[in-house]
């Protein structure tokens, strides 16, 4: 017998699981909240990890960064793995569209060839920091606390990685695979690369998985996208190479939209108490500093002379945001 | 042996006699009667007379089953991690040599579980 | 003998025209059903072969889309655009 | 339009310059610093460009491929919801595996994406923490994907309301808590045969497809679903963990040695925490798929002789615990679902005696062993449930310092005898329930000392919420223990015969299928 079970309306014993509840009352939780909060273990471990003694498995000790309550971060995405990937799903067929429309155009071939040469120095090198950013927020997934602020890095993580391929297949449009080869030699030994090269590896020695989180999605990433994405982009534009604007979207979307993530996670992290303030404040003007002094040498490859003002430009803006999250001093 | 770790790695004793409030853990197990999935586990005072184990602490866990009635305790063998062993029953855990984390067995003569099949 | 290796499939819409191709292109497999899952067993290399799949489905296939309702495995995999071969060492 | 026809690459070739060549060798810091964790565990790598890459999924096309498994499995979950679809089961008993698989299980999936982030960072070579990070990512998709699924059931059902905090407590979910521990505080090469292979590759089978063919037999679409759609991402996760193996054996013969152990301590603690499977095919599912028995001889026997007759040309044979896991096949799981029996009062799922149909099924599943040892103890304790007297044990068990199991095992070859093996160390005593078990605390003493046994931290005064007071006149440790686990009483716990699941479940269906009205217990 096919019985009907839609026509049965039942009272749900519960809304949601205890510790949502917890936190939220017994009401309907949304997919984001049942699938993150309190996902991670915080106490009972069994044993502590043979490559780091000193800590148990998740510690919220390894950041000096505190806070009452690691769920206090959001993400304003409310991005769960379903989510995340079917936002990304959308982005890559806009992305393949771009691709498959520069290709069938001849796009590529129309370039001139200045442009197309610039573009290869400037875009190429930097699949390699991309890859840094992957290994930076696969770091902060690892041993950061809380699901609320380790899931969002490993999407980061994966975007870094997503990135890093996209500039590699735009090395392969505009050129063949020898780019590849030429563009990391330029990244181990070009004085252009070298000090975001130093940047970059000195990141990854970092303990703190929060320093991590502040030298590279706040402040690497808050200069870089700003110069190569935005202000580069403009300036290859002008100069007749709208065709690779085409295939860099993916980047300026995807940049405009994990920022939020960023943004409040620094912004929840200052908040919370005056100490950590003090810790951000020290950790942004470290490494701002750093980070400007590595990019004047890409800003002047890529912009020429108007690198000076537009660097300018991008640090003006990167202030006032940080005065935004409630970083001004 | 001992582990390959990335820095140096004391152990870490969760379970010392220390930390059980005065007590020490013995484990008890009754042959042949496996209906006790298990042998079980009690915190004990050092000085805990043994005769009370069998006397106050035993019936709680085991009565359920129908042999524990039928016990000649008199008769009843007794082995300290698989070794025969005679406890004496005035005396203290450890007078008996039990110390923490000890494990006794015994054997009741003659009762062999649910249908004899050591259940 | 050849030491076997499976491959196990979702029992959907999907896979019907894709087992079928397996099965004519691996006449030494054995076909097992599952609740909503089927077991291919194959004594030797098992091939996936894109042009068979393609044919059964009569549009363009990607050897990848095999995920989608990929259960498990077992063996070695070698995967090209055309065909992805499921074997142990010999 | 099409003018000049590029060359397209070969999916090998696309792949290898996606990915290869992104990272370098760092000189501001030196690769020692950068990558700390590659040495110490003894493993020998000359060269990490000799990973072959199994599968050559870029990113793009992950997001597409996952992104589509995601729209299909989240459309059958909306469906499963708005139908009801809870009560399509064959009967409320069914609903206690979901229980054991969201408080034992998926935690596990969470550890696991952790865990491959962690080794995602660490190894030295691309290809293999690209392999790491989206295994990673993968699996916070199936702790997600069962937690959304399961949260419908949740919303009727008691037991898996607090799944998060039991899984950090309760004594059984020690067993699969203190496994994924013991993975992730390994060295990345160890959680990499632990994980990426042993579990994986060698009994991930017997995990998953017993569960969702149990959850298809049972009526239960919702979780076949995240099931099935889950294990397409353990094949590339499986062949991973075949790769891993590979390599490193080709790497040096030095590291033969080293696998050699971890296969055997991983495939032992596995099949150890699969011990509960194996309880849950015998004993949970209303209508049964097949024997535990059955299951290890199709999954493990042949699929893992295959595997290991394959790896023998690298030096690699087979574990020797499987010797004892023979001898157990035919007494795991009554043994097993009796544990629980015995301690239903502690369990956040229901138990019960299987009844007279039930059992003749058993007998002839295991007829070598069912009527002989366990009949009689089973149809003693129905009796006794029927007289108003159900048994349920009220003393903690002694547990397996390693497995963490409490000591039920027979010995190999008597299963009228518990197998009792101790070691000493640092002047006290440990207790372990096999040789095995012994074999691998020897080995790492320091590390398996530190365990959190639940019936030991109950001694110590450890798992009693803050506000309770062991001082007072009335204090019931076992009740505030319950307490502590946030298990209601009589509501989560005990006898499925007579629980809120049994009289709800029969209460919403007769709605559907009579003119029946009541109100939920």
């Amino acid at each position: 017998m096919q019985i009907d079970l839609r026509t049965v309306t039942i009272k749900p014993l519960r809304h949601t699981f205890s510790h949502v509840a917890r936190r939220l009352g017994d009401k309907p939780a949304s997919r984001y909240q049942e699938g993150t909060l309190d996902l991670q273990a915080d106490v009972n471990f069994h044993y502590r990890p043979l490559w780091d003694p000193e800590h148990e498995i998740f510690d919220a000790g390894r950041t000096a960064v505190v806070m009452a309550d690691w769920y206090a971060f959001k993400d304003p995405r409310q991005f769960y793995y379903g989510t995340y990937t079917m936002a990304r799903a959308k982005q890559q067929e806009a992305a393949e569209s771009a691709f498959d429309f520069v290709e069938d155009r001849g796009l590529i071939e129309m370039l001139p060839p200045d442009v197309r040469e610039l573009a290869l120095q400037v875009l190429l090198p930097l699949r390699h920091l991309e890859w840094g950013g992957n290994m930076n927020n696969s770091a902060i997934c690892a041993y950061g606390f809380g699901a609320a602020v380790t899931q969002p890095a490993m999407f980061h993580a994966m975007d870094h990685l997503g990135i890093a391929q996209y500039l590699t297949r735009i090395g392969l449009e505009l050129a063949d695979p020898a780019v590849l080869d030429q563009a990391k030699e330029a990244w181990m030994n070009d004085a252009v690369w070298q000090g975001l090269r130093r940047y970059i590896e000195n990141t990854f020695v970092l303990s703190d998985w929060f320093e991590l989180f502040v030298a590279q999605n706040l402040v690497l990433d808050g200069l870089i996208y700003p110069l190569v994405f935005e202000a580069f982009d403009k300036a290859l534009t002008r100069r007749g190479g709208g065709a690779i604007s085409m295939l860099t979207q993916f980047m300026r979307e995807w940049r405009n939209e994990s920022v939020k993530w960023v943004d409040a996670t620094i912004k929840t992290a200052a908040a919370e108490s005056p100490a950590n303030l003090a810790l951000l404040q020290g950790w942004v003007a470290n490494w701002r500093a750093q980070a400007y002094e590595a990019v004047k040498p890409l800003a002047e490859l890529a912009l020429g002379q108007e690198a000076g003002a537009a660097l300018d430009d991008i640090a003006t803006a990167f202030d006032r945001n940080l005065n935004k999250l409630g970083l001004s001093r | 042996m001992s582990v390959h770790a990335f820095k140096p790695y004391p152990a870490r004793v969760m379970d010392g006699q220390d930390k059980f409030h005065g007590n020490q853990v013995l484990y008890v197990g009754w042959v042949d009667h496996l209906m006790f999935c298990a042998p079980l586990a009690f915190a004990l005072a050092p000085d805990f007379p043994f005769g009370d184990l069998i006397k106050n602490v035993l019936p709680g866990a085991y009565s359920y089953h129908p042999d524990f009635a039928q016990i000649d305790w008199s008769a009843v063998q007794w082995y300290k991690s698989g070794v025969p062993f005679t406890p004496r029953l005035e005396e203290s855990l450890v007078q008996n040599g039990l110390g923490h984390k000890d494990l006794i067995t015994f054997v009741s003569p003659g009762l062999t579980g649910i249908k004899g099949t050591c259940s | 003998m050849a030491s076997t290796v499976f491959l196990a499939l979702q029992a959907n819409e999907d896979t019907r025209l894709i087992i079928e191709a397996i099965m004519e292109d691996n006449p030494q497999a054995e076909l097992h059903e599952y609740p909503a899952m089927v077991k291919i067993d194959s004594a030797g290399p098992l091939t996936i072969r894109r042009v068979s799949v393609e044919e059964k489905i009569g549009r363009d296939w990607d050897l990848q889309e095999l995920h989608l309702n990929l259960i498990s495995l077992s063996g070695h995999i070698d995967e090209t655009e055309d065909e992805m071969i499921l074997a142990w060492a010999e | 339009m099409d003018t000049q026809v590029k060359k397209k690459p070969g999916l090998k070739e696309k792949y290898r310059h996606m990915t290869r060549g992104l990272d370098w060798q760092t000189s501001y810091q030196s690769m020692d610093k950068v990558f700390p964790f590659a040495e110490f565990e003894g493993i020998k790598i000359h060269d990490w460009d000799k990973w072959e890459d199994p599968f050559r999924l870029t990113m793009d096309a992950y997001w597409k491929y996952q992104a589509e498994k995601e729209r299909k499995l989240y459309a059958i979950i909306d469906a499963f919801v708005q139908n009801n679809g809870h009560l399509k089961v064959t009967d409320a008993r069914y609903i206690n595996t979901l229980k054991l698989f969201l408080t034992g299980v998926s935690p596990l999936e969470y550890m696991a994406h952790r865990g491959f982030a962690h080794v995602g960072r660490q190894f030295p070579g691309v290809g293999p923490r690209v392999a790491c990070q989206m295994q990673s990512l993968d699996e916070l998709r199936h702790v997600q994907t069962q937690i959304h699924t399961i949260s419908n059931y949740n919303k009727y059902y008691n037991g898996m309301h607090d799944f998060r905090h039991m899984h950090d407590r309760l004594w059984y979910l020690s067993v699969p808590k203190s496994f994924f521990d013991d993975a992730v505080t390994a060295g990345p090469f160890e959680f990499m045969v632990a994980i990426g292979f042993s579990f994986e590759y060698v009994l991930t089978n017997l995990l998953f497809v017993p569960f969702m063919s149990g959850a298809a037999f049972n009526g239960d679409m919702s979780t076949v679903t995240f099931g099935f759609s889950a294990q397409s991402d353990e094949a590339r996760h499986m062949t991973l963990g075949l790769e891993v193996i590979k390599f490193i054996l080709e790497q040096d013969p030095a590291n033969l040695p080293i696998v050699q152990k971890w296969i055997d301590k991983w495939t032992w603690r596995g099949v150890r925490v699969l011990t509960l499977v194996a309880m849950m095919m015998d004993y949970m599912l209303p209508k049964r798929v097949m024997s535990w028995k059955e299951a290890w001889e199709i999954y493990f026997e042949q699929n893992g002789g295959a595997l290991f007759k394959d790896l023998a040309r690298y030096g690699i044979t087979m574990p020797k615990c499987i010797e004892t896991i023979n001898k157990e096949k035919d007494h795991l799981s009554h043994q097993a679902w009796a544990v629980f029996y015995n301690y239903g009062g502690a369990a956040a799922f229901h138990t019960w005696m299987p009844d007279a149909e039930e059992m003749d099924w058993l007998s002839s599943k295991y007829p070598d062993t069912f009527d002989k040892y366990y009949r009689p103890r089973f149809e003693y304790w129905r009796e006794q449930e029927a007289k108003g007297n159900r048994f349920y044990n009220m003393t903690l068990p002694m547990l397996c310092q390693t497995c963490q199991i409490p000591m039920f095992f027979t010995v190999p070859g008597d299963p009228s005898k518990i197998a009792y093996h101790e070691s000493h160390y640092s002047g006290d005593k440990y207790h372990f329930c096999s040789e095995h078990c012994k074999e691998i605390f020897d080995d790492e003493p320091e590390k398996y000392v530190q365990a959190w046994l639940p019936v030991h931290q109950i001694f110590q005064g450890n798992c009693f919420k803050p506000d309770a007071d062991p001082t007072a006149a009335d204090f019931n440790p076992l009740a505030e223990v319950l307490r502590y686990y946030n298990i209601n009483f009589g509501h989560d716990n005990l006898d499925f015969n007579g629980s809120d699941d049994q009289k709800n479940f029969d209460l919403w269906r007769g709605m559907a299928t009579q003119n029946q009205t009541g109100e939920s217990a």
